[in-house]
């Protein structure tokens, strides 16, 4: 066991990934010499040299849609996309031809990839810098969008994503990339995809969350539970698409409350699914309309007034305040 | 096709090691390469006799498919005529394990290539057992989002490459693709990485209805390679020995590590872009018409009797094997019954995920409830 | 009046808009000589000449990039795209500069255009020509997404978004195209944005669609109150964002039930942001869950399956008794 | 610098016409044209004083904004140290009415063209006034999608050509943003219809850590031109003159209705790619060192003592009037409040749509609320 942080643990996984699968490559811009504006790739073209871990023309399209010809011609693409503000120039190539190669060619080709995005605001990052468009992802077939919200997870799903036969969009939360460490297993090990945590059990409102906002909306939960003696459950919902309805439908069932805290704009973000899946699978449990807490539904804006476009402990705690007092 | 297509060029390439074909292809002037005069030397009989098969069945294939669709036994199809050469002497410079990596018009190539032609037929009539490709079958999907295959062209050959397999991707696009950013980043990623993959234009003066002096302000497609620090060819694309020339050589480059070159062919399609499509709104009959004073089906066929490797005799013999061939295809797609609707659910992820089993479970259910009642829409 | 198409009516339009004001270009792919795929822009180029219906290279982002430049400079453009499938190269500029370029300079320049989009399936198209991705762009805060199901919408609503100062996603139901003819005033008027229609007034359930499946939900429908004896409300939404909550909401609240019907892929389709809203704003009147028809949360097939990945009838009909029957 | 700067060019490009001056500067080979030596006659003496007191204020603006961001006063910075020619030389070659359509690292040309200090100052410090573009000032938004403000810079140069205003858009871009699809659509599209927009690259040798023989596998940007049928021109960036003649040539081009020009000028940033930035991993020392031999404004200050258009005095003076700019903008960065939350409901729609008019109502309460209650997170 060592102390990661989730970028030290990204970037074990990744070495982890290289040292035991020859077909992994990676490739995006910045990631060799430099090791990821981020670190995440620290060291590893060192180890690895530059034919595995490589250093890419600036070009998303060509980034992905390369990746698209490395996968089907046996090898694990490991693309990294600088942030996620950035994905859109390779867009096309995700929902035409990443997400759709399996069926297109009826399995004869395929294309297991994994597209590690950072995402998520709050670090005082510049314009487009700060996006949360998981929306775009999960709401195409074809895809699995994951995202961790500590080091250890980031290990364990990082290292599914790369042995999964279908491609993943992997959102590493940038807020939370240094803020904490936690201890992570040197040797390989597996968080299934699929699966979302309870990180915390209740039994009174079921808050659902994800990334970044995991931490946030604990924080936020201690102090509702702290002022009226209630018991949250939090889950972490972990795998975006496919989500786990088993997990939520079934603490929901128990609390009879529902919360869901994203990033995202409100509008159409994840939370619209869930709410509106929750709404009709736990109507007869349901004690009060499932509440969402997002993004506003404005763009995300320069840095200064970024913390109260996402979420903010108030929000969350006003919007568990709603279920509980409906 | 599958079975009748002898890959010559992995005898070829072979013989080919140590020539320096570069300076002979690489030119820009337009149609610098001169016709096909005399019978070529470097040529073997039974390929260029070969490509004139596969030629003519494919003559044939369009012109039959364009009769199924306007009978409504097909769909949407976007015929070929014209662009013969390019897409079969192209695909016979290939070794079996070279990829074609296609454009929805390439259908020619893929078959040539071994893509089973029963497949194309059901493609076009929008069924899934039409996307199946065999799994010896080094051919890629065909892409409908223009210049899309591109970047996959390139990535094909960059596995290969790393992996130490001696396999060239041979893409195709159009004219008109020459102006979506994936050709160029497509282009630049193989000459940055020195990918052994070939960019073959078929420039058939149109991108449906736009005309090339609308899509770029340059002459020719060639020298845009410049660009790229590539190597760009203009070839008629008429010519069916040119085409293999051109494609032959560019290989023999890729695979000795020389990396991409840029392909360009001149060429036209003689029908409209697609069966939906009418090109007298945008050009000239008589365009057509000049056009096929140098068919390349003719052509070959002319120049092979010339030759006096082909006669009348043969040519009958032929079009009797290419109208089995075809009937034979096009009653294998109709013998298929209704599509199974719950192909819809499968090849979307390795393992169906536990909502989409739910929802096949009740796609099914409601089914066979609709089948009973009789009121499926 | 004349009686037109859909499609002739969006030429109408586009003539009107082209006569009206000078500052209105209409380019795209074969949008001249050829009069669009589709013969939308049919004639338009002879009348109005080739500086203003503009024949491009083959290019989404030159196309949608060039509009913002055309537009920030004080023209009105009208880009179109052939097929929806076909956007995604141009997403990037749609999300980070159309979507923005009004926050970016605070106003100082504008990107007003009109996207207009051929979109949906059932025409018997090939791969990708059938797509019903609404929802990357309702989830896109700065845009508006406008779709008609009738000729006479089709005219208004596009000489509506014509008018407007901000970018619009006019997506046209190829379906429909053609499918029927409706009287249509040959001079200009305006359906305002914004402002949902109920097609046909009832009080049991309501039923939210639009685009193509209008005309499918009515039929449909028609059944179900000749089988059950009951009136459905159907409303056609005709914005998808900003969409017209307080029609849904009234409608919703007098009848207590709600089906939301759409060709987008289920799971988060614009269906899921309309029924978390209504599940938490109509709660106290609501007497079943609300019910979301969908196309298949799989790739849009080849054309042989492509009717039945779209709601059809008879599953139209079981979502009506579904919330009938809870 | 609003007030401070003249558009020379509104005066000069007039005298310009008639003079083919495409030849001068149409060529390829790396510094082809060299470095100013002679005293240039075609440039104002008032114009080189001018174009030396932007360039010093720039290096200075600079250097000033990388301490503040040390310090905490404003957020992640992207130098520019070592491309103030680039930036001032060229725009200062523009007329009022051209347009300037800027990068991210562009904040130079932009307060050249009349964008307040100040707000090049609150936009790095994350506040939304720092979006603020005056009226008359036709300076776009700042890009950070790499390489998506050139088709922008077509279309604001297509709308003014259509609208017959003699208006021509000057593009900014780097090394790295000729990779992306955008680039090449740009490019294509300014060629096809003959727009009147400059694309100048600021070949500064490195996208990020990227050096550019990773980015292309050719010698050079400007031989790219050819793709598209578009002039291409390689200028020794440090040279403020060749900078300045170099788009004042392109502007009257491209004003004549001769179409687009692409500028490749040579520079380097000696300083990190932002200030989050370590650029010691990824290149030696030396190197910048190196290139602050030829430094742009340490060159033209010296040519300008030859000249004697420039002495010690002046310096002081300069330095003094540069010190007191700096600190004024700073001054009204720093006068401001905290942002008002407010601000993120403005300039999303023209209109607030009701939605957000209801949004911004709950939000306005809420803020209230936890004002009162102290514990905003
Ligand atoms: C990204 C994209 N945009 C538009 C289309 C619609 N479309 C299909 S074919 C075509 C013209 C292609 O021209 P070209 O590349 O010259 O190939 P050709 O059809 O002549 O073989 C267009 C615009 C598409 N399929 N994909
Ligand atoms: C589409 C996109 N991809 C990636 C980035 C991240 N990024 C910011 S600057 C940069 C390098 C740009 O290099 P260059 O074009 O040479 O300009 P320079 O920074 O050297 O001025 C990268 C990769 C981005 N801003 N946009
Ligand atoms: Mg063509
Ligand atoms: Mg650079």
């Amino acid at each position: 066991m060592t102390e990661m942080t989730l970028v030290q643990a990204v970037n074990d996984a990744l070495r982890t990934a290289l040292q035991s699968d020859d077909r992994v490559i990676l490739l995006g811009e910045d990631i060799g010499k430099n090791g990821g504006v981020f670190r995440a790739t620290e060291g590893l073209q060192a180890r690895f040299g530059e034919q595995r871990v490589v250093d890419t023309p600036l070009a998303e399209a060509g980034i992905i849609g390369t990746s698209v010809g490395l996968a089907a011609g046996g090898m694990k693409p490991i693309p990294e996309i600088q942030f996620m503000g950035f994905i859109y120039p390779g867009f096309e190539q995700i929902v035409s031809h990443v997400a759709r190669l399996r069926m297109r060619s009826r399995s004869r080709f395929t294309a297991p990839m994994v597209i590690r995005v950072p995402y998520g605001g709050r670090i005082r990052a510049p314009e487009l810098h700060s996006e949360s468009t998981e929306t775009f992802f999960a709401h195409t077939p074809g895809l699995t969008v994951v995202t961790p919200s500590n080091p250890y997870d980031a290990k364990g799903l990082l290292l599914s994503a790369v042995q999964s036969d279908d491609p993943v969009i992997f959102l590493e939360p940038m807020h939370i990339y240094r803020s904490f460490r936690q201890s992570v297993p040197e040797e390989p090990y597996i968080v299934p995809i699929g699966s979302a945590q309870i990180v915390k059990p209740g039994r009174d409102v079921t808050v659902i969350t994800w990334g970044a906002m995991v931490r946030d909306v604990l924080d936020a939960t201690a102090k509702v539970e702290a002022t009226r003696g209630i018991e949250v459950e939090v889950i972490d919902l972990r795998t975006l698409a496919p989500w786990d309805e088993e997990t939520v439908f079934a603490s929901v069932n128990k609390t009879g409350r529902a919360v869901i805290v994203h990033e995202a704009v409100l509008n159409l973000g994840l939370g619209a699914e869930l709410a509106a899946r929750i709404s009709e699978e736990c109507v007869l449990q349901l004690e009060a309309p499932v509440t969402r807490v997002g993004g506003l539904n404005v763009p995300v804006p320069l840095f200064q007034l970024e913390d109260l476009h996402a979420p903010t402990h108030a929000r969350i705690q006003r919007g568990i305040d709603k279920v509980l007092d409906f | 096709m599958h079975d009748e297509s002898p890959h010559f060029a992995d005898a070829v390439i072979t013989t080919q090691t140590g020539v320096d074909t570069a300076k002979e292809t690489q030119s820009l002037g337009p149609f610098d390469i001169p016709a096909t005069i005399e019978k070529p030397e470097d040529v073997q009989d039974e390929l260029l006799i070969e490509i004139y098969r596969q030629m003519a069945l494919l003559r044939e294939f369009d012109r039959r498919s364009v009769r199924l669709q306007r009978a409504g036994r097909i769909g949407t199809y976007p015929p070929l005529e014209g662009q013969e050469a390019c897409q079969v002497a192209s695909t016979l410079a290939l070794r079996k394990a070279d990829y074609v990596v296609p454009t929805y018009r390439d259908y020619g190539a893929m078959m040539v290539h071994g893509m089973p032609m029963e497949h194309i037929l059901m493609y076009w009539n929008g069924r899934p057992e039409g996307a199946v490709i065999p799994q010896d079958v080094h051919v890629f999907p065909l892409a409908v989002p223009i210049a899309t295959q591109l970047p996959h062209a390139a990535g094909l050959a960059w596995a290969a490459k790393l992996q130490g397999r001696d396999e060239v991707s041979l893409a195709f696009f159009g004219d008109g693709a020459s102006s979506e950013g994936d050709f160029h980043e497509a282009m630049n990623f193989a000459a940055v990485f020195k990918l052994p993959v070939v960019f073959f234009c078929q420039n058939n003066q149109y991108a449906i209805s736009v005309p090339l002096s609308r899509q770029t302000a340059t002459e020719t497609i060639a020298e845009k390679a410049a660009a790229y620090g590539v190597t760009g060819v203009r070839i008629p694309g008429w010519d069916a020995v040119a085409v293999y020339r051109a494609v032959r050589d560019a290989v023999v480059r890729a695979s000795r590590g020389e990396g991409p070159t840029l392909i360009e062919a001149l060429t036209y399609r003689y029908g409209p872009h697609t069966t939906s499509d009418d090109p007298t709104k945008y050009r000239p009959l008589s365009e057509a018409e000049s056009w096929r004073e140098r068919d390349p089906v003719e052509t070959l066929r002319q120049d092979l009797n010339r030759y006096r490797l082909w006669d009348d005799a043969k040519e009958a013999e032929l079009q009797e094997w290419i109208h089995e061939t075809i009937q034979a295809a096009l009653a294998k797609m109709e013998s298929l019954g209704p599509v199974n609707p719950l192909e819809l659910f499968d090849h979307v992820y390795a393992k169906l995920p536990s909502h989409l089993e739910r929802a096949k479970a009740e796609f099914l259910t409601e089914l066979s409830h609709e089948q009973t009642k009789g009121d499926a829409q």
